[in-house]
């Protein structure tokens, strides 16, 4: 129990990734939809880059560093190649949200579908 | 040839035992009504009344198994209100689902 | 419908995801293993001989993760001029 | 299209960004940064051109069709980095230790050098390359659809 | 040759990928050239399947460490754990690599004059072979980071090419509903893949089996990568989005993403066969998987039936078929802590599940590119307004009949061989599952014949007198996979024993694929 109060990063990523989900589940705006989306993955992305971090550690760059531990390198790389993908999701989604508003007039997702059953 | 545990499966086998099959049924068909004339049994009618266009008399898409829906209405109604189409259902089942997993899974580890 | 199932799943799911995160995960700072990271920060710059270890990992150790990162910016840039594509057929049609 | 004052200034800070960028991309093996952030740098001044004049303006210097060609070229050059290594082992860093970029650095702390790293200073133009080209696609697209521009094929 | 075959799993991998990038210059030059790059590059990679295949079956699992300065070279000096990203190629991987190489081949070549009056070709070339890539980046990877970004490039080029007739706005809703679902499902399960990280501090498949301890967090994690992973297969109640997506898209993206879906089961098994393996909770999990598919059969039938979409009738046959793969294997991963139940029909049911893959892999894309020839003549997809096909289009006629055949599992096409393993070995675990699954087997043939009658027999309906019979390519796209089924048919025998037999005990066999990674440390 006594190291509840150090945990805070990663309950953040954690409280990130619930109000996310409450978008996700609550908001038919398909904007607010996406946004819900790239919280989703600030918080995963937080988690991921707070894995690496060790104690006093300097960032692992050896260019004129001091001597001392370094934090550690994968997440950060990880975090990284998410961040990428997830810039690549959001055009991707945004562009489809666009053509949506074109056919439909709307941005509402109960509104805007034209599919079920 | 597939073995399992109570049998096995060969097409081969299988296909020899049809053509079998079919070549008894063949023999039993011939014995059949020397005296068929062909056309007047296949024309279609309809109590006396007009004889319908042929567009008219394929059957759409749409009343085949009407029965069946009708009959499994009770099952029908709430499945087909639950395919909302809206995307945030979607995103509700997936987190019901991880919850539901999570739970049993937890459950069951003795956790 | 959608409201009561979401309030009741929601906090089942946040509760489950909160005290894995304040309870079973090693506390901030102090990762319970290293071995992979030891490894390449000690033998980063012998091997790619790049001062920068995280991009010695981007592009050496899990290089093909960055080519995969590459090529779905790639993707997703070709995706989007696909669908903002001019349709001829559109207006021929209607 | 904005006021004359904001078109010169942003005119004269393009020029500082590209550097900025540029030199994040080519430092990517001794300080922070590398290909996707120095990119990403660069894309934000052609954002700021797309603010400062408008899409059809900017579609006269900046057409898909090269933006297109360039970012394949970026993709091109990093895979055929990629292969290159096939000796050994598809990626492997097969310039450390020859004469061109290849460089050993001291091990432990060193004020560093630019001419290490094998491939992966060459692997950070290509991504740069790719990204700039690419995300100014996305960017430029985006704006030319919803003003109701015409796109080529 | 020895070569070839060493570099074969990044090759196959890599080769789309170049094909790709090179797609749009190309593609300026002229769509003959770029044609030809498709068609070859995808014939090359079918090539080299084939013979990594080969000696996959003769030698055991094909290793290939990325950036080393050998590619056998899994753990460098002095290292106990995979530094680099390392390519694990076994009898299960190849197999899947197998049903991707031919359909995808199938599906470029029947795209060649399906896709030809469309504009922006080169794009959708483009996006087809990274969809290549990605899905081969998938089945062949033995890295969960990497699954994860390879799933994420199938998924990306997926919803844009669903979306491709933009033209239609179900086709945008399609692609949307499908980018949405891919985007969540992509980050629950990276999420999943860091609490495995924290962990064990390794993302490498092989090294974390070894180290699996089972704890909280592993049950956390193992619970995220089941639903994110499952969602994107379709597995009811998650199937919602399934028909929405796979309706709209052009016919032969619809057939290539059925494959892509199995490569997320695909990504199941592997994370429950060799990521947990032994430490697994196999009964529990077993038996969630067998419940689930049995809903997802009945309720993806039950859908079907009253469908008049012939596009959306066909994708929830798809949900339903998955149900006897996921019964399958589900009953095969039930029993997994029992060796004696195990021999007796746990393998079996997992060779059937892992057999109806192959048989769905053919049979089904084939009657979605029977759906899209109709769509192509006809510029509709509503069965209500068809009818009287079957006088002018024989060739798909004949097609469309092979594969209800087989879907219906009737013997003696290849569907039965399969279902036949199912029903024996599952009706050993339990009874009602059987049942179950021959209903189900029944419905499908009874909806199978309502879209057999309604599009293809009645007369010939006068605004559909012109009407022609396909072109070329795609007959001959849809005779590639036809061939199979006849081929699976009549030697079913040789096909479990030679290809499903060896991926069942490649996933049985959860120490074979540790010792693949931690043992190739000094060459």
């Amino acid at each position: 129990m006594e190291h509840i109060p150090l945990n805070f990063p990663f309950l953040a990523a954690a409280l990130l990734v619930g109000i996310s989900l409450y978008i996700l589940i609550f908001k038919k705006n398909l904007i607010k939809l996406i946004m819900g989306i790239a919280m989703l993955a600030a918080g995963v992305n937080l988690f991921l880059v707070s894995l690496g971090f060790r104690a006093g550690g300097a960032a692992p760059i050896y260019t004129n560093v001091t001597e001392g531990p370094m934090v550690m390198p994968v997440p950060q790389a990880l975090t990284l190649t998410s961040i990428v993908i997830n810039v690549a999701v959001l055009a991707l989604m945004l562009t489809m949200a666009i053509h949506i508003y074109r056919h439909t007039g709307s941005l509402d997702s109960e509104k805007s579908r034209k599919m079920k059953g | 040839m597939i073995e399992s545990p109570s049998g096995f499966w060969g097409p081969v086998v299988w296909i020899i035992a049809a053509i079998v099959a079919l070549l008894i049924a063949y023999f039993i068909q011939r014995r059949g009504e020397k005296a068929y004339k062909k056309g007047v049994q296949s024309e279609t009618f309809l109590m006396g009344n007009p004889k319908l266009s042929e567009g008219e008399t394929h059957i759409r898409a749409h009343n085949i198994y009407w029965g069946f829906f009708e009959g499994l209405k009770k099952y029908y109604v709430p499945t087909i209100t639950a395919h909302t189409g809206i995307i945030n259902d979607h995103l509700i089942w997936l987190i019901a689902g991880i919850a539901i997993v999570m739970i049993i899974l937890f459950v069951a580890g003795g956790i | 419908m959608r409201k009561v199932v979401g309030l009741i799943v929601l906090p089942v799911v946040i509760a489950f995801l909160v005290s894995g995160m304040l309870l079973l995960i090693h506390p901030f700072g102090y990762p319970d293993a290293s071995d992979m990271d030891d490894y390449i920060i000690q033998n980063a710059q012998e091997e790619t001989g790049s001062n920068n270890v995280v991009t010695s990992v981007v592009f050496d150790y899990r290089g093909f993760d960055t080519l995969g990162e590459a090529t779905i910016l790639f993707t997703a840039v070709t995706g989007v001029l696909l669908l903002l594509r001019t349709e001829k057929r559109r207006r021929e049609g209607s | 299209m904005l006021s004359k004052i904001v078109r010169t200034v942003t005119n004269e800070f393009m020029l500082f960004i590209v550097v900025f960028g540029l030199y994040i991309i080519a430092h990517g093996h001794l300080t922070p940064g590398g290909g996707f952030q120095g990119g990403a740098v660069i894309v934000s001044g052609v954002v700021m051109l797309l603010v400062a004049f408008n899409s059809q303006e900017l579609k006269k210097t900046l057409s898909e069709r090269v933006l297109s060609i360039m970012e394949s070229t970026g993709a091109l050059i990093f895979i055929a980095l990629a292969f290159a290594g096939i000796g050994a082992a598809f990626f492997y860093n097969f310039l450390v230790g020859t004469p061109i970029l290849g460089r050993i650095p001291a091990t432990g702390p060193n004020p560093g050098d630019i001419w290490t790293g094998g491939v992966i200073p060459l692997m950070n133009l290509a991504v740069g390359l790719k990204v700039v080209a690419g995300l100014s696609a996305v960017v430029l697209a985006l704006a030319l659809f919803s003003s109701g521009e015409e796109m080529e094929e | 040759m020895a070569a070839l075959i060493t570099h074969s799993p990044i090759l196959i991998i890599a080769i789309p990928l170049l094909a790709a990038f090179l797609t749009l210059p190309i593609g300026r030059a002229g769509g003959k050239a770029r044609n030809v790059l498709v068609i070859a590059s995808l014939a090359f990679v079918e090539f080299l399947v084939i013979i990594l295949a080969r000696d996959i079956y003769l030698n055991g699992i094909h290793i290939y460490t990325l950036g080393a300065t050998s590619p056998e070279l899994t753990l460098p000096g002095g290292a106990m754990v995979p530094i680099r990203i390392i390519l694990e190629v076994d009898a299960m991987s190849i197999f899947m690599g197998i049903i991707w190489a031919t359909v995808s081949l199938a599906a470029a070549i029947y795209s060649l004059s399906h896709m030809a009056r469309e504009t922006g070709q080169n794009r959708f070339y483009t996006l087809l072979l990274l969809m290549v890539a990605g899905c081969f980046g998938m089945i062949f990877t033995g890295d969960l980071f990497n699954l994860f970004v390879f799933l994420e490039i199938a998924s990306i080029s997926g919803a844009a090419l669903i979306a491709f007739r933009t033209r239609f706005a179900d086709a945008v809703e399609g692609g949307f509903k499908y980018i949405v679902i891919s985007a969540v499902a992509g980050l629950i399960f990276l999420f999943g893949v860091g609490l495995l990280y924290a962990q064990y501090n390794s993302l490498n498949i092989g090294f974390l089996a070894n180290a699996m301890q089972y704890s909280t967090l592993d049950i956390i994690a193992l619970t995220l990568f089941l639903m994110s992973l499952t969602i994107k297969t379709g597995m009811v109640p998650l199937h919602m989005w399934y028909p929405d997506s796979y309706t709209v898209a052009p016919a032969n993206i619809t057939a290539m993403l059925v494959i892509t879906s199995h490569a997320c089961m695909y990504a199941v098994f592997r994370i429950c066969f060799s990521l947990y393996g032994i430490t697994l909770d196999a009964t529990t999990v077993g038996w969630i998987i067998v419940i689930i598919g049995l809903l997802t059969m009945f309720v993806g039938v039950t859908m079907a039936v009253f469908q008049t979409d012939v596009m959306r009738f066909m994708s929830y046959h798809a949900i339903s078929q998955m149900g006897y793969m996921w019964m399958g294997v589900g009953v095969g991963l039930a029993v997994l802590g029992n060796p004696e139940a195990l021999a007796t029909y746990g393998r079996d049911a997992i060779s059937g599940g892992i057999f109806h893959i192959l048989n769905h892999a053919m049979y089904k894309p084939l009657l979605f590119m029977t759906a899209g020839a109709l769509f192509h003549r006809t510029g509709t997809r509503d069965l209500n307004k068809m009818g009287g096909l079957g006088h002018n289009m024989k060739f798909t006629l004949i097609l469309y009949i092979i594969g209800t055949l087989s879907i219906a599992g009737i013997p003696p096409l290849n569907g039965f061989a399969s279902k036949f393993l199912i029903y024996e070995s599952v009706y050993q675990f339990n009874p009602v599952l059987a049942v179950v699954a021959m209903l189900v087997s029944i419905i499908t043939l009874a909806s199978f014949t309502k879209a057999f009658q309604s599009a293809f027999t009645g007369p010939q309906l006068p605004e559909y007198k012109d009407v022609k019979e396909v072109p070329k390519p795609m007959l001959i796209g849809m005779g590639i996979l036809a061939a199979g089924i006849i081929f699976t048919s009549i030697f079913p025998g040789l096909i479990v024993e030679r290809i499903v037999n060896p991926a069942t005990d490649a996933l049985i066999n959860q120490a074979a694929y540790v010792n693949g990674i931690m043992g190739g440390g000094m060459p």
